[in-house]
């Protein structure tokens, strides 16, 4: 692998639930145009942390958040940071599909309405993009305006991707994407998240270590809150330093 | 201005915006207090409380009043309660989805929104005329007996529903019967919540004047009860009789009823709350 | 009870118990609940309510027993006595005080101070309903304004007397007003409302002098005063407030009559009436005219005991 | 199984079974009493006449001026609660911290449980009052203020009821809507309030049946006067109203006039009966679509 | 292994939930004294088969089944079967824990109770001996007062175990009974699952491939409503038949 511009950097993150403290000095860097997993038992704090990069936790009562993530080397919780700015730069995709009860087309155009473009062209335009970006587009061309509920499970996941790529991010957050999913759709994102690699820098958490494996470049593995250790993943599932990764690796717990 | 910080501005605007609307509803409740208790309170004594009513303001009381209120409460409770909870439990634990049970359920929403007054009619009708209790005591209950039945039983449907299913297969997988499952587990872990239920229920019927008009309790009855055949008055009917008065002097016996009127409203409420919280903390499934 | 001495009303000290339940004219009411009030001092274990239906209104009650006594702001109409006849029930009629049925309007109405019995039949009358409702309809130099009209309800004997004296026919007048059996509501109508014009008994209108204003009256008949005519004890006492003084009564039922506790009841209402309808406002009758209505009551409730 | 427990279930399914004969016992009590009030009066002149005067010696028994009244009290209340119930609804949903939430709700709520007769003293003793000092035409009854009174009343069915609507709405919606750069504005128009729509439109519906079946309100700060007007500055009177009004006069038992009540109060029922089921089968239809 | 008596029996036992046909003919013999693991993937059908070895899908609106399940060598579905009765004899322990919102005793007691034990002295000696064979006695001997819900998780699910004992059956049925515990407590419930297994035949539904190797003598694997293969859980961990289990063994899907 190739050194590549750093894209996106946590420095000492510490996370709070009111008094309960999730994330434990976190220091991680992740490189442009790469796959990074995250992979830990339940409750590790992996969907906190992942989280933190487009401040979706923001809304949240009680939650605190110390330290310095950066995007492109801007502190993303400096006071002068739009929030919404921020999330048209790095997108989400959630672990249960979650489309809006509207129609295919509604779905995919809705981020760029909500910043004002309201010409039918550039939409129609904009949506086709981004459902072929997704490897949607072949299934639903006939049917957009179909509602989106109406899709199956894989489908949705796929749609709620294309609607993150409709509005241009260059980070993809990805909470357990596929966990919800038929074998043959996990099969697709799986695909998917390889060519978008070319363009997108992904963040993705997983609970299935075989997915991790396949689809990354590295590896992060969370415990308790700690980030315990962060390599190459064929590092980290051959050869792992810390013995609690190496225990989790081979299912001692979980 | 950018696309971004207009939508800034307009977020905010929405904000303040919804600060207004809530300080509406609560500055309204505010006057109301206040306005209230300003005209009421001075009136409130043991004098008050104790006297009957009487053509002078200033010696008339509302002792009638709340025993007749109190009267009121008793029976209902009496009457509702036991009716609204077995209708409950039969709703939420035995019925499968058949006609019957979708029926019932259509029904008792429908219930729970006739109007107070059509409860007055039918009161009027079966309990005055038809079974001849006159204006009593008894037929005053039974009418807002019916009429709190709906809140009864949905609020046990609810109180039932929230007692996990896993507690019920625990006792299944134990061997235990239905009704074992019930009485012994299903009801005391709900215990909570149906008491708020009752106790939200009741201080509907202790606000509740439209339906006792109609089933006839505007009188001058200067006396306090004495058993469920007796004529009797309550305290929203005090209030309403004392409101239609020219004097000034009734308009402040009148709050003070009113103080009276929400010290026990509110006090039911409370315990409700007070109930539905410590539910809450107690057991965390 | 233990009382079956023949009662005067005067000898109390013993213990008379029961309940009595009086229904009827709200415009008698505040005298019955004055005396009904009073007499609990008397005896406190006789249970007497008062409800308001209304003349028209308790009459029915009354004439199938289900009252004990009516209060009454008219005198009985011969289809209600026939009533009580089939239903088997004999009673008595006792006048018990004067009142002057008062035209009022808000106190801040400038115009309308006086009004002829030809003016207020034009408002009242059935055929005024949904054409007479503006003021300059009556006089056209009244203000060009709507008229709110507030009046007794038609359970009422003040509405059968209103009618009869105004319209000239009883139970006859427009429908469109606030009507209301319950004259509170009517002061209360009256007096939050500059447009508005109502009547009821004089007692009410007394007890709210400060918010109301009487009209006087001008019944175009020099016989009875000349001119328009205001209410007050005065002119109801001499007759000259024409034609809307009236005489109150009680209707005493015979069977109830025969029970101690009525008896006594309704002597103390007799001794008292005087007094006690003059504190809320109304006309007392002469003293001799009370001295015969108890010599009336007497000799009926002890009839009955033969 | 056992027979103790047939026994008990049996009597649990009488308990249940009494609502119906309530709901029976108030049609045939309507039905009884109104049904020979129209072999005396027609239909067509109960729906059409425009003049309510049953009690008096020229009877007319149109009941649409009592229509008009109810209709009138609860536009008003509705024209006031529902944009300030809703506001609230969202305001809570996406903006307000959490404590707060916790304790406005309840708070709120407490407008709903004061009894009505509080409000109708208030209406007519100082809202009435209140709105003459700048409003000179209003009479001392009207259905102006005891509309407003009432809307006030209902806002905390109209907040709650959206509010449980709108949250109820999956979160990972919101989220989706927030990861897409929406400001909360956008998040709660754009994707909230539609999604619960179903929801706020049967708090709305609710809240309507409450304001046509409410009563001391308007009997003790509207009037009783029947009118065919949608002029909120003068006396009016409602459905529920001519109710409390005859019976307060008890007129005796059997007479047309008696009979009268029963006919307008199958016409409320008949109302608030439709407006429930509505709401009823739209809340139905929604809970199936989040299943 | 030695030949031991037959204790459970399944044939050709099919099951509907309303239209969907959630078990597809399933044939198994499980025998006395021995755990029986079942694993799949989510949805297989585990936890509806084995809830009908208590008969507790019978409360399920629109739950039906085909065949017949044996219970030494009784079908338990036959008319004159007492479901109470049958459930004295097959104890069942859930995924999550779920006590009763009473007292450590009278959690135990319960089950005896209903029997109609009133008898203080019998039911104190049976909670100790119940709680001491669910290896949880020495930790609540103090408290048997305190509520159950204070307790923590795993201790939580050894009472419902010890609960469950409490009535003496001859069957533990098991539905993935650990995965709502942290590591310390699974290895508690697996060294107890052990222990049990000489006095009770145990039936045990896991998620977790390991504890499925660690804990059962044969292994059942479930596909889509069918058991695919039953065999020793040596065999079907090292040398499975069927190509979907080893696919599901190695984590290709799941
Ligand atoms: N909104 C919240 N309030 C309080 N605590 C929370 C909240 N969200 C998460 N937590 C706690 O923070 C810790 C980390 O949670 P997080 O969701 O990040 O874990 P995770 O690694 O993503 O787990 P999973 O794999 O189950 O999704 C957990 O202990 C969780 O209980
Ligand atoms: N009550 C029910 N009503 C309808 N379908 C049901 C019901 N319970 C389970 N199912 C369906 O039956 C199938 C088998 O469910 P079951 O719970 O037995 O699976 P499982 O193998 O235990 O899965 P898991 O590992 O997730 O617990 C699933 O497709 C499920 O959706
Ligand atoms: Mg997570
Ligand atoms: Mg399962
Ligand atoms: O109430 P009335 O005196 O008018 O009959």
């Amino acid at each position: 692998m190739s050194k590549k511009q750093i894209k996106l950097e946590a420095k000492d993150v510490h996370a709070y639930y009111g008094d309960f403290h999730a994330l434990r000095g976190i220091n991680i860097v992740m490189e442009e145009n790469t796959v990074t997993a995250f992979i830990g038992p339940s409750g590790c704090g992996k969907s906190t942390f992942l989280r933190l990069f487009n401040r979706m936790n923001d809304y949240i009562d009680g939650f605190k958040t110390e330290g310095e993530i950066l995007l492109d080397g801007d502190n993303i919780y400096a006071k002068s940071v739009l929030v919404d700015e921020l999330r048209k730069k790095v997108g989400m995709v959630f672990q249960k599909p979650n489309p809006f009860p509207k129609s295919i087309f509604e779905n995919v155009v809705y981020g760029l309405k909500i910043q004002g473009v309201s010409d039918k062209a550039t939409l129609v335009e904009a949506a086709e993009k981004s459902l072929q970006q997704a490897a949607l587009w072949n299934e639903v061309k006939d049917n957009l305006n179909k509602s989106a509920l109406a899709l199956s499970g894989g489908q949705q996941q796929r749609l709620c991707i294309a609607r993150a790529l409709a509005i241009s991010p260059s980070v993809l957050l990805m909470d357990e994407p596929a966990s919800a999913l038929d074998p043959i759709s996990t099969a697709k994102i799986e695909e998917l998240i390889h060519q978008l690699k070319e363009q997108y820098t992904i963040v993705i958490v997983t609970h299935n270590m075989q997915q991790a494996g396949r689809v990354s470049d590295t590896t992060a593995f969370f415990y308790l809150g700690e980030l315990v250790e962060h390599a190459k993943t064929k590092t980290i599932f051959t050869n792992p330093k810390d013995k609690r990764t190496q225990d989790y690796i081979t299912g001692r717990f979980g | 201005m950018t696309r971004s910080s207009i939508n800034q501005l307009k977020d905010k605007a929405f904000q303040f915006f919804g600060v207004l609307c809530m300080l509406i509803g609560l500055v309204f409740l505010a006057a109301l207090l206040i306005d209230i208790i300003s005209r009421g309170m001075s009136r409130i004594d043991w004098d008050f409380l104790t006297s009957l009513p009487s053509r002078r303001a200033s010696r008339s009381g509302i002792l009638t009043a709340w025993a007749g209120t109190l009267w009121i409460l008793l029976l209902t409770s009496i009457i509702a309660f036991p009716l609204g909870i077995s209708a409950g439990v039969y709703l939420e634990e035995y019925t499968r989805k058949t006609k019957l049970s979708s029926f019932l359920e259509i029904n008792i929403a429908n219930l729970a929104g006739v109007p107070s007054i059509i409860y007055g009619l039918l009161g009027l009708e079966i309990f005055v005329r038809q079974m001849g209790l006159g204006s009593s005591l008894l037929a005053g209950a039974l009418t807002l007996s019916l009429l709190i039945l709906p809140i009864v039983i949905v609020t046990t449907r609810e109180a039932l529903k929230a007692v996990p299913q896993s507690v019920r297969q625990g006792s299944y997988a134990l061997g235990a019967t239905k009704w074992q499952t019930i009485w012994r587990q299903v009801l005391p872990a709900s215990f909570g919540g149906i008491l708020t239920g009752v106790i939200l229920a009741l201080s509907r019927a202790v606000g509740e004047a439209a339906p006792l008009i109609v089933v006839g309790a505007l009188a001058y009855v200067p006396f306090v009860p004495s058993s469920p055949n007796d004529e009797f008055t309550v305290l929203p009917i005090q209030i309403f009789n004392w409101t239609s008065r020219p004097q000034a002097e009734f308009l402040v016996n009148a709050a003070a009823a009113i103080i009276m009127l929400l010290f026990i409203t509110f006090l039911l409420n409370g315990i409700a709350v007070y109930l539905r919280n410590r539910q809450q903390k107690k057991i965390k499934w | 009870g233990g009382n079956t001495k023949e009662s005067n009303g005067t000898d109390s000290g013993e213990n008379v118990t029961g309940s009595i339940q009086i229904d009827g004219s709200s415009t008698v009411y505040p005298v019955t609940e004055a005396v009904a009030e009073e007499f609990r001092t008397e005896a406190p274990d006789v249970k007497v309510t008062v409800g308001v239906s209304g003349t028209g209104g308790g009459f029915k009650k009354f004439v199938r027993g289900e009252t004990d006594m009516n209060n009454s702001s008219r005198s009985i109409k011969e289809e209600e006595a026939k009533q009580a006849q089939e239903a088997n029930i004999s009673f008595i009629e006792l006048p018990i005080t004067y009142d002057g049925l008062t035209v009022v309007v808000h106190p801040e109405n400038t115009w309308a101070t006086t009004m002829t019995v030809a003016e207020l039949k034009k408002i009242w009358e059935p055929a005024a309903q949904g054409k007479i409702t503006r003021w300059n309809q009556i006089r056209p130099e009244w203000p060009n304004q709507e008229i709110h009209l507030f009046g007794a309800g038609v359970e009422s004997g003040t509405y059968d007397y209103f009618t009869e004296a105004i319209v000239g026919e009883s139970h006859a007048s427009r429908g469109d007003y606030t009507a209301s059996e319950d004259d509170n509501v009517l002061v209360q109508g009256v007096s939050t409302d500059k447009n508005a014009l109502g009547f009821f008994g004089y007692a009410y209108y007394l007890e709210n002098k400060g918010k109301l204003k009487a009209v006087a009256i001008d019944d175009q008949n020099d016989a009875n005063g000349k001119g328009p005519i205001m209410p007050s004890v005065e002119t109801v006492k001499n007759g000259t407030y024409a034609p809307l003084s009236r005489p109150l009564f009680i209707y005493v039922n015979s069977k109830a009559a025969s029970r101690p506790e009525v008896v006594k009841f309704v002597n103390f209402y007799l001794d008292n009436a005087s007094e006690l309808s003059s504190e809320v406002g109304y006309i007392p009758l002469p003293a001799e005219e009370i001295k015969k209505q108890k010599q009336k009551f007497q000799e009926f409730a002890s009839g009955l005991k033969k | 199984m056992k027979l103790s427990e047939k026994i008990i279930e049996s009597l649990l399914w009488l308990a249940a079974v009494i609502t119906i004969l309530i709901t029976a016992g108030i049609i045939w009590v309507l039905l009884a009493g109104s049904i020979p009030f129209f072999q005396e009066v027609s239909v067509i002149e109960f729906l059409t006449e425009k003049e309510w005067t049953p009690l008096f010696a020229q009877k007319h028994f149109g009941i649409l001026p009592l229509v008009a009244g109810t209709f009138l009290t609860t536009a008003i209340a509705i024209a006031v609660a529902l944009p300030i119930g809703l506001t609230i609804a969202v305001y809570l949903n996406e903006y307000a911290p959490g404590s707060l939430k916790r304790s406005i709700k309840p708070l709120l709520e407490i407008l709903a449980t004061i009894p009505t007769v509080v409000y109708g003293f208030f209406a007519l003793t100082v809202v009435t009052p209140f709105l003459q000092s700048f409003i000179p035409g209003l009479a001392g009854f009207n259905a102006l203020s005891a509309g407003i009174v009432m809307g006030i009343m209902i806002i905390p069915m109209i907040s709650s009821l959206s509010e449980d609507a709108i949250s109820s709405v999956p979160k990972s919606l919101r989220e989706a809507s927030y990861g897409m750069g929406s400001t909360r504005l956008q998040t709660a128009f754009r994707v909230m309030v539609p999604a619960a729509s179903s929801g706020i439109i049967v708090s709305v519906i609710l809240a309507i049946s409450r304001a046509v079946g409410e009563t001391m309100i308007v009997a003790i700060a509207a009037g009783q006067q029947p009118r065919l007007t949608l002029n909120p500055l003068v006396p009016i009177e409602t459905i529920t109203t001519y109710i409390v009004q005859v019976s307060l006069g008890d007129v005796p038992h059997g007479s047309l006039e008696y009979r009268t009540i029963f006919a307008a109060g199958i016409v409320l029922f008949v109302f608030t009966f439709g407006l429930n089921n509505l709401s009823f089968w739209i809340k139905k239809k929604y809970q199936e679509k989040y299943d």
